[in-house]
């Protein structure tokens, strides 16, 4: 079926990917782990979506499904369709030639997602062999030129390196040519930092933008930091505990934070901005437990502003009335009496001091 | 900075997420109830060696000839529960009266291993410095001579009675229990809460023993397990080359007995018998130990 | 390069501790002079009367801790029933330099000895000590008149040369260098043909296993990995040799040292198997949990998600870097295989190294269990070189 | 140290190492097979032709003496018959060529008649490349072989020997009396074969050169039997050039020079030697190319490789090698009882069997009919004495006590009321213990049989108040300790010379020593008295009733407890001919013996 | 840049001074890389100093050396008025208990076999403080103030706690005995941001409740902002700049100060992403470049930062820098 799929006209502008109700599930010896529990969103071509959450939050499980790369115990369902075409059925065969081609992935950490034993130049040139058919010669001339791409210098005699040579940030933009190298369509970016150092992190996310926008790609960029999304993506879908909670263009989404969670995570972080010594907003307990999540609004227990209604039902998304890109799944969401009612006491709390180290 | 999970649900979906299956779940987080047949087998077994006497058993010296039965050896009858051999001796009283060496041997060679080894291999992990390095090339040194020649050679060398084949196999266990003892204590002394013990004014002492021994215990008794299993083959291959306790009887020796090409063609059962039971104790042990060795690096991971 | 002087000195280092640790034990357990002139028991023998230098030794009671009387003359002693002690010879003048021995009185030539183990006794057939002039040509022979460490040196510039000695025992032929020439390749070709039908036998199989990782069949091949393991290989062998040889006779049930090369490479199949089946088992329950943990890296999910077959992933990104463990183990294990060796020869009647140990060792021929110990020791450090040489070559990591 | 000097210290060691290796000639086969050795208390077979041999036979030549001679009778006589075929030409005429492939039973460890312990391995081997100065015939007779004549002066104390003119050795030696005198003091020489030499012979002038074919040997004592002795392996001729060369570099031990029909090609230790035929033999040209031979210690190993037509002939001991061969039309089997014993020896000059009472009491609690159901199912024929009932010596009135189990507690009890505090200086404890005598039972292993052995008997003389120490050694160290009367009681097989009077030097006084023949270290002048009064007697008529006297003395000694009469087997294929037709050189009315302790001959042997 | 200088030490009620530490270690015979180069700095009482920097930047090397847990090379750590390098392994063991540690990964600095209550029980045990009674007492109360149940303690091994809690009660084990002075390593990073937070204020509570001097070590420089009074900044084992931690962020002076700050992604779209502040990466510790060891990759370098190491100088109100360019014109001093 792929084939149709990566006929010459590519991708069209537009929708490129649509995801509807995805749930994924493990079967583990616990009972059913819901990772991932109805998640529904659309991501256009060229554009960049980012996707926050705590760990546990199902954003890496959510990346994953659409990509197909789970292991055998896990249940997907749901529709996950790319350029119109219903790939979750798939196999792992017919994903083959997706993968690499269509879709692509950087990981987090650059230290181990290259195979440590395989020059630098064989682990670029496969993809472009597997998929492009690239004799040898072809393919390390590509590769060089990919490698430079990625602003590696001395691109040629790195081809010939094994990955230990390189540093964490020259890794980095190895896998990133790696996942370039047949020009696909969407690039998963799964944490692609968080292993680097600050300077080395703004490097990478530059470059990411930057091909980004050389190649019309779309990017889901799965991170747990708001700081990065915030600068290098069109919109932000924020999770909790398997559920897409929140999500809006990134401007709206920071002028107008509806979920108290996302709210509260943002107040949680300090803030260059902020004078030191600046009380921060803590949120209590821990994240649910994805076998037995808890009943009503999976936010409710943790959540400051939750009442009786939170905890008995499942809020739905909504669409929030300052933007029709906005959609969220609170029953009180910030700018809701209810909020601004307690949030003017939580406020007061905290400039007092008198909650000490968020009791569970 | 890797985000932490903090609830086991959340472990699950992370260990799942990696993409190879892991092994089940179910069989890792309890000891399972293979590992207590396993225990079932071997403390049915050490009973029997205990009680033999006790236990109605036929004489394991004594020829039983049954004229009925023709020349013996006899096939595994009512009579004969495992058979007899050319002498017609009951394989299976003598199975049970072998397992006597067997075990002890075993059992005292682990003991003597862990002993020594365990508190050198400590030591040394801990000390590290010269002492490691003195330790570690005594290890080392050990450990290039085949196990069985060198076993071989002291029991040659020594009167070969029940003592100086389970100490000379308790010997040769020092250096692999000890091996093992350093790399754990290694392992667990780095790691933040032994240098937490220690700026909180813990002497090198108490850190040993209240620190790093609880730790180093868990992994060494799942190898004690194995390596009661290894020195009871061990025994059995010394006995099986004539070398073992004499004048007394042991698995390899009745093995080696129903060795010949003659009696394992016309029967088979002389050597069989012991060989069942002896793989069925080696199977045993090992399988609690590979239990319990899984059982708590299960644990070690969810931390 | 400064790694591989290290090494090198290192393993010089071992083998010099192996050999001094071997030297040590038979010198100082065992008895060599008793050993090479072989006839005589124990202590226990030197009940009676010794004569020696015109002197005749009388024991008193239990040897190892009894007391013993230099008595004069020979006239004392029973015809044909002198018992000498070796180093008595010399024993009023070096009484005191052998090991353990106290004079505590010697009145003219009266000596009283308490205490020790005398050295050599040796039980001559008739009067006259001929038999001195043997004692003091094997005393030569093996430097058995210097002090241990001398006598250690002394061995060892010998055998570095290539010359290990005579046998003790037996008539002292073949020299053990022959012995050795004679049985080592037997035993080579068993552990070498082992070692490839493991590695033949563990490789697919453990490939084949993380495949299908915790699926059904791979359940299986765990429980198959640990029935092999349990099974000693002494049973493992009569097994083999039980079902294969006896009762459906496919091969033969011994080895003959006279047929031709592939008749015997044929001969040493089942020995070989069973030494390799224990030894597979293992290597393929090591590197089917390298292989799952390694299925596990990131680098393999990157390699899926280019869109490499499951196949390719296996073969090209999963094993090389799965293969460390296993080869690890590979070299160590070449000490183990040696030593179950000794026992399959036994059981397939391999005139091998194993078997020439066994029999030195019950006979205390220490040259040969010496120079054996020392090829085994020699083997066992070379391959863990070769393993390091050929981590070297698999990981570039390691060559930096 | 200095290299130099150095091939003399080897050959003073390998002397001396012979010492503990009579051991290993006097157990013979045993070696390090387990299953092999499946009936045989320690074997001891081989060293017994050695020394036998040596042992001046004083009863002389020409006297009939009849030792049995299995292959006949063996089948008759035997209580449980076992089907015997007899290796008989058939009347076809001989085939030229053809290689023949030996399955012994063990390697020998050198094939050097003047030093090196054959047993019936070597033997069997030497059959092929030496010569005997004397041969048996099937009526137990020795004629000449490579001497031409052999003749006594009248007190039997000196034997003249005249040698066959023209013969050469392989390597063009002449053979003349001179070489007969070299091989002669080469044995007396050596440390071990010596021992059995030396007591029988003067100091000086033992052995002498008249004229270059002429030998003449003076003996001690008169020995009118002294012909049957140079049938063995003393009776070897090597060439003298080799002799001289093998002592300077003992590896030429293992390349023979004789005179024999094959020739030396290649031996490669444990796994074949290979001799080719001698065309120019002495006695008229071979009818095989090549004699190859196999030591395959597994004696059912053996058999298998025999049926699988790997092998064309092999010897056995072994009692289920032996059903199963003589069980099957296509195997000839060539079988002798009459050699060998298998018993319990008794050292009697170590408390407590230095007392005769502990050796009765061993004797009586011993399971003999346990043994010979179990161990020797059956197949060998018990024994009571040295020989066999169809024997002319047998003296059927001697019957060994056995399984009296309160008899012997009584005897036990009594020991140790009087005597149970002396040291038994092999154990190094004292005799009893708590009323129980302690004693230590000695074998030679590992071995799987002999560990039966030592089970079975253990159970009852435990029964029977013994408190029974296992001590198993390595067959050398076995027969030494034996040598050097380190041991209580031992698992043993001896005697059986073709004629008995060479079977002495196991009995008499003078061969204690420190290293003792005389394994039990029993001295009895009376008893040296008859034997020396048997060697003097020419004609084995007048021999029974002294032989009779002697059994008699054996069995009130309880020095040795017999078990049985060992059962050689030489099996062939179908397609091997002539292993009987062995004829003495010059007379083809007269048929040499084929078959004695396991030792075959191979000049007559032919294949389809 | 390069901190050598001690120009930033104050006088005054310094509980701890570090003057000079090297901190070297082998990799083999020849080779050794020296993870501290030489820095000082001292703590007053009651203050918190945050030490930020990249990693392999010699931070945490830093805190354990003062803890004398990494031997130092040479250098003094003086704390409370006494050379922590100078002390027999006795009197350290003594001094210890005055400064504690709290390290990165809160489940590993926990004992896994043994119950939580015990583990933080243990330094009065290993003192000897109090009847058992009172340890107990002590030991609840402290739990309970960190917010741990103290039954649930009593009773649960350190896996059966979340990180968060994990990293509490590393907190309440630490103040067990009392001390002066807490060395934080990374104690947050491998929390979640959640988390991180309730973690961050109660080091503050503690801090002013028990009068804790605090030094804080992370890489997530708004974070080391949030809780520190004073902050220094490190690279490849030099101090860089040492200021108060409102002006460091509002005028960082040193270059590097300068592109760690721009690199921080701001939660806020609104703020220009503006383009990589700086290119390359730290080069490894075992070959550090001549001068200046930021010369490679900054943007202010010329001819002498390659060549000479800059002295720390101070640039006004308890601002100082290791550089020859700074952003912010130094102030001279005396003369």
């Amino acid at each position: 079926m792929s084939t149709h799929l990566q006929s010459e006209g590519r991708v069209p502008e537009g929708v490129l990917l649509e995801v509807d109700d995805l749930k994924t599930h493990f079967r583990t010896e616990r009972g059913l782990v819901r990772a991932v529990d109805g998640v529904s969103f659309s991501l256009q071509r060229g554009k960049a979506l980012g996707v926050v959450g705590e760990s546990g939050s199902g954003k890496t499980v959510l990346s994953r499904t659409i990509m197909g790369l789970l292991p055998s115990n896990a249940v997907r369902s749901g529709s996950v369709r790319f350029a119109g075409q219903e790939i979750l059925d798939l196999d792992a065969k017919q994903m083959r030639h997706i993968w690499g081609r269509e879709m692509s992935m950087v990981f987090q950490n650059p230290m181990v997602s290259l195979n440590p034993l395989m020059k630098i130049g064989k682990q670029i040139a496969e993809p472009l062999q597997i998929h492009l058919g690239l004799d040898n010669r072809a393919a390390a001339e590509t590769a060089e030129r990919l490698l430079r791409d990625v602003h590696i210098p001395e691109a040629r005699k790195r081809l010939d390196q094994y990955p230990h040579e390189l540093s964490g940030g020259m890794r980095q933009r190895v896998m990133i040519a790696i996942a370039m190298a047949c020009g696909p369509t969407l690039l998963f970016a799964d944490e692609p930092t968080t292993a680097l150092d600050v300077t080395v992190q703004a490097q990478i996310l530059e470059l990411i933008g930057e091909q980004r926008r050389e190649r019309n790609m779309s990017v889901i960029l799965v991170t747990h930091d708001l700081g990065v999304v915030a600068g290098h993506t069109d919109e932000i879908a924020v999770m909790y505990g398997g559920r897409l909670v929140e999500k809006a263009p990134t401007r709206e989404l920071f002028a107008n934070m509806r979920m108290p969670y996302t709210k509260s995570l943002m107040r949680s972080i300090p803030k260059l901005d902020d004078p030191s010594h600046t009380r921060l907003l803590t949120i209590p307990g821990r994240p649910p437990d994805l076998v037995n999540p808890p009943r009503g609004c999976r936010f409710a227990p943790r959540c400051a502003y939750a009442r009786d209604r939170c905890h008995q039902e499942d809020p739905p998304l909504v669409t929030a009335d300052t933007s029709p890109d906005h959609v969220y799944a609170c029953w009180y969401p910030v700018g809701s009496p209810e909020f601004e009612a307690r949030d003017a006491e939580i406020m007061e709390q905290i400039t007092t001091g008198v909650e000490v180290g968020g009791r569970r | 900075m890797s985000d932490l999970p903090e609830s086991p649900a959340l472990l699950a979906a992370d260990v799942i997420l990696e993409d190879a299956p892991s092994e089940s779940m179910a069989s890792r987080r309890t000891l399972g109830i293979g590992f207590w047949i396993a225990v079932g087998w071997i403390v049915l077994i050490v009973l029997a060696a205990l009680l033999a006497p006790y236990l109605g058993l036929k004489d394991p010296d004594e020829n039983y000839i049954n004229r009925d039965l023709g020349r013996p050896p006899y096939p595994p009858s009512g009579e004969f529960w495992f058979g007899s051999d050319q002498d017609a001796r009951d394989v299976f009283s003598r199975t049970i009266y072998g397992a006597r060496v067997s075990l002890v041997v075993g059992f005292a060679a682990m003991g003597c291993g862990m002993l020594f080894g365990g508190t050198l291999g400590m030591l040394a992990g801990f000390l590290r410095g010269w002492f490691d390095r003195v330790i570690s090339f005594v290890f080392l040194v050990l450990l290039s001579f085949p196990a069985l020649v060198l076993a071989i050679l002291i029991t040659s060398l020594l009167d070969r009675n029940l003592r100086t084949v389970a100490g000379t196999l308790g010997f040769l266990s020092i250096a692999p229990v000890g091996r093992l003892a350093r790399a754990t204590t290694i392992q667990y002394s780095e790691r933040e809460f032994v240098l937490a013990a220690r700026t909180l004014g813990a002497k090198n002492g108490r850190l040993m023993i209240r620190e790093l021994l609880p730790n180093v215990v868990i992994p060494m008794g799942a190898l004690a397990l194995l390596g009661v299993a290894v020195a009871i083959v061990a025994e059995g291959a010394l006995a099986f080359l004539g070398l073992s306790v004499e004048q007394e009887l042991s698995w390899g020796k009745l093995i080696l007995l129903g060795s010949g090409t003659n009696i394992l063609q016309d029967a088979p059962w002389v050597s069989m018998g012991p060989i069942f039971v002896l793989f069925l104790t080696v199977l045993a042990l090992n399988f609690a130990g590979d239990r319990v060795r899984e059982y708590f690096d299960v644990r070690e991971n969810m931390l | 390069m400064n790694y591989w002087l290290q090494r090198a000195g290192m393993a010089v280092l071992l083998l010099l501790a192996v050999s001094m640790l071997t030297f040590g034990a038979m010198n100082v357990l065992g008895d060599p002079l008793f050993n090479i002139l072989g006839p005589v028991s124990g202590a226990k023998d030197l009940e009676g009367t010794a004569q020696a230098d015109g002197y005749a030794l009388r024991t008193q009671g239990d040897i190892p801790s009894g007391s013993y009387t230099i008595v004069e003359g020979v006239d004392t002693l029973d015809h044909g029933q002198a018992v000498l002690v070796v180093t008595g010879d010399t024993l009023p003048r070096r009484a005191d330099t052998i090991a353990g021995l106290d004079v505590v009185s010697a009145t003219g030539t009266d000596v009283t000895i308490v205490g020790g183990v005398v050295p050599g006794q040796f039980v001559q057939n008739g009067p006259e000590p001929s038999q001195l002039a043997d004692v003091e040509a094997a005393e030569e022979e093996f430097y058995l008149d210097r002090p241990l460490p001398v006598r250690y040196v002394l061995w060892l510039t010998d055998f570095v040369q290539g010359d290990m000695g005579p046998q003790f025992s037996k008539t002292g032929e073949p020299p053990v260098t022959d012995l050795i020439k004679e049985r080592l390749p037997r035993s080579f070709a068993l552990l070498v043909m082992a070692q490839i039908l493991a590695t033949v036998i563990a490789i697919p199989w453990a490939l084949w296993s993380a495949s299908k990782a915790n699926k059904p069949v791979d359940r299986v091949s765990t429980v198959t990995t640990f029935l092999i393991i349990a099974l000693p290989n002494f049973a493992l062998g009569i097994l083999l040799k039980y079902v294969f040889a006896i009762e459906l006779g496919w091969f033969p049930q011994t080895f003959n040292a006279g047929d031709p090369f592939l008749e015997r490479m044929y001969q040493l199949f089942l020995p070989a198997l069973t030494i390799a089946l224990p030894a597979a088992a293992v290597y393929q329950r090591l590197l089917r949990t390298d292989l799952i943990t390694t299925l596990q890296e990131d680098f393999i999910l990157m390699a899926r998600a280019k869109g490499v077959s499951r196949r390719d992933i296996l073969m090209k990104h999963a094993l090389r870097p799965s293969l460390f463990s296993f080869i690890t183990v590979f070299g160590i294990n070449t000490g183990a295989l040696i030593g179950g060796a000794l026992v399959v020869e036994n059981i397939f009647r391999v005139p091998g190294l194993g078997s020439a140990i066994v029999e030195a060792v019950l006979v205390e021929d220490f040259p040969v269990v010496l120079a054996i110990v020392m090829i085994v020791a020699f083997a066992f450090v070379l391959v863990n070189i070769v393993i390091d040489v050929v981590y070297t070559l698999i990981d570039p990591r390691v060559r930096a | 140290m200095t290299t130099q000097h150095r091939p003399a210290v080897r050959r003073r060691l390998a002397a001396l190492a012979v010492v503990a290796g009579l051991a290993v000639s006097a157990c013979g086969g045993d070696s390090d097979d387990d299953t092999a050795t499946d009936d045989a208390p320690a074997q001891d077979d081989s060293s017994d032709d050695g020394a036998d041999d040596e042992s001046a036979d004083d009863s002389g030549d020409d006297g009939a003496d009849e030792p049995a001679d299995a292959i006949e009778q063996s089948g008759e006589d035997r209580e449980e018959a076992i089907d015997v075929t007899i290796a008989e030409s058939e009347n076809t005429d001989p085939v030229m060529g053809g290689t023949l492939r030996y399955g012994l039973e063990a390697d020998g460890n050198g094939l050097n008649p003047t030093a090196s312990s054959l047993s019936a391995p070597g033997l069997t081997m030497a059959n092929a490349v030496f010569d005997t100065l004397t041969a048996i015939t099937t009526d137990g007779t020795a004629v000449p072989y490579l001497a031409e004549s052999v003749t006594p002066n009248d007190d039997y104390t000196q034997w003249t020997l005249t040698l066959r003119p023209g013969i050469t050795f392989h390597d063009g030696t002449p053979l003349d009396a001179e070489a007969v005198v070299v091989n002669f003091e080469a044995q007396r020489a050596h440390p071990l074969v010596g021992l059995a030499v030396k007591p029988f012979y003067p100091e000086s002038g033992a052995v002498e050169a008249v004229d270059e074919l002429t030998v003449v040997y003076t003996l001690l004592e008169p020995n009118a039997g002294f012909p049957s002795s140079l049938s063995t392996q003393l009776g070897f001729v090597a060439s003298p050039t080799w002799l001289q060369a093998s002592l300077a570099d003992g590896t030429l031990n293992q390349a023979p020079v004789g005179t024999g029909p094959f020739m030396f090609e290649s031996r490669s230790e444990d796994s074949v030697t290979r001799f080719v035929k001698n065309p120019d033999w002495w006695n008229g040209e071979p009818y095989l190319d090549a004699v190859e031979f196999l030591p395959v210690t597994d004696s059912d190993a053996r058999v298998e490789l025999l049926f699988g037509g790997e092998l064309d002939a092999l010897q056995t001991t072994n009692q289920t090698s032996i059903l199963d061969l003589t069980e099957d039309d296509s195997v000839q089997n060539v079988l002798n009882d009459a050699s060998e014993e298998s018993f319990a020896m008794i050292n009697s000059s170590v408390p407590p069997f230095d007392d005769i009472r502990a050796r009765q009491a061993l004797t009586l609690a011993t399971p003999v009919d346990l043994y010979n159901e179990l161990i020797a199912l059956g197949v060998n024929r018990p024994a009571d004495q040295m020989f066999t009932p169809d024997n002319p010596f047998y003296n059927p009135d001697v019957v060994q006590e056995h399984d009296d189990v309160p008899g012997a507690q009584a005897l036990v009890a009594e020991y140790c009321a009087e005597r149970g505090g002396d040291e038994n200086t092999v154990l190094g404890t004292t005799t009893c213990t708590d009323g129980r005598i302690n004693i230590e039972l000695q074998w030679s292993g590992p071995s799987v049989d002999q560990t039966r052995i030592a089970d079975l008997l253990n159970e009852q003389w435990t029964e029977a108040g013994f408190n029974v120490t296992f001590d198993e050694l390595l067959q050398d160290e076995h027969i030494s300790q034996t040598a050097f009367g380190q041991y209580n009681v031992n698992t043993w097989r001896q005697f059986g010379a073709e004629n008995p009077s060479d079977d002495r030097v196991w009995l008499m006084c003078r061969n204690i020593g420190g290293i003792s023949l005389n394994w039990p270290r029993f001295c009895d002048e009376e008893r040296d008295a008859i034997l020396l009064e048997i060697a003097a007697t020419p004609d084995p008529a007048d021999q029974v009733e002294l032989w009779q006297q002697l059994t008699e003395k054996i069995n009130q000694d309880y020095l040795y407890i017999f078990f049985n009469h060992t059962l050689w087997d030489n099996a062939f294929t179908d397609n091997v001919h002539g292993v009987c037709d062995h004829k003495a050189p010059g007379d083809d009315s007269i048929t040499l013996k084929c078959s004695s302790n396991g030792r075959t001959w191979f000049s007559a042997v032919w294949m389809e | 840049m390069a901190g050598t200088g001690t120009a930033h030490l104050r006088g005054g009620d310094a509980v701890l001074r570090v003057e000079d530490l090297v901190v070297e270690f082998p990799i083999d015979r020849h080779t050794k890389v020296s993870a501290v180069a030489g820095i000082s700095f001292d703590v007053m009482r009651g203050e918190t100093l945050g030490i930020v920097g990249e990693s392999g930047c010699g931070k945490s090397t830093t805190g354990r050396a003062i803890m004398q847990i990494n031997q130092p090379t040479s250098g003094s750590v003086v704390f409370e008025g006494r050379d922590l390098t100078s002390l027999s392994s006795e009197e350290l063991r003594a001094a210890r208990t005055k400064i504690q540690m709290i390290f990165q990964d809160p489940i590993s600095s926990l004992n896994p076999r043994r119950k939580v209550r015990d583990s933080v029980k243990d330094p009065l045990d290993i003192w000897s403080r109090g009847t058992e009674q009172e340890r107990l007492e002590l030991v609840d109360a402290l739990l309970e103030h960190v917010g741990i149940d103290p039954a649930r303690a009593a009773e649960s091994r350190p896996h059966e706690f979340s990180g968060g809690q994990c990293q509490r009660i590393s907190i309440a084990r630490s103040l067990v005995l009392d001390p002066t002075m807490i060395i934080c390593d990374e104690p947050v990073s491998a929390l979640d941001v959640s988390v991180q937070a309730q973690v961050l204020n109660l080091l503050e509570d503690l801090k002013a409740e028990y009068g804790l001097t605090l030094i804080f070590i992370a890489h997530d420089l708004a974070v080391v902002k949030n809780i520190s009074d004073r902050v220094a900044v490190m690279y490849l084992g030099k101090l860089c700049e040492i200021a108060d931690s409102d002006d460091l962020y509002a005028r960082p002076a040193h270059p590097y100060t300068n592109v760690l700050v721009e690199s921080i992604p701001v939660p806020d779209p609104d703020v220009a992403v503006t383009r990589a502040a700086v290119q390359g990466e730290p080069p490894s510790p075992v070959a550090p470049p001549s001068g200046c060891r930021f010369h490679p990759r900054c943007p202010n370098a010329d001819d002498l930062c390659a060549t000479t190491e800059p002295e720390i100088r101070s640039i006004g109100d308890g601002h100082y820098v290791a550089c020859h360019h700074p952003n912010v014109t130094p102030v001279s001093i005396g003369a």
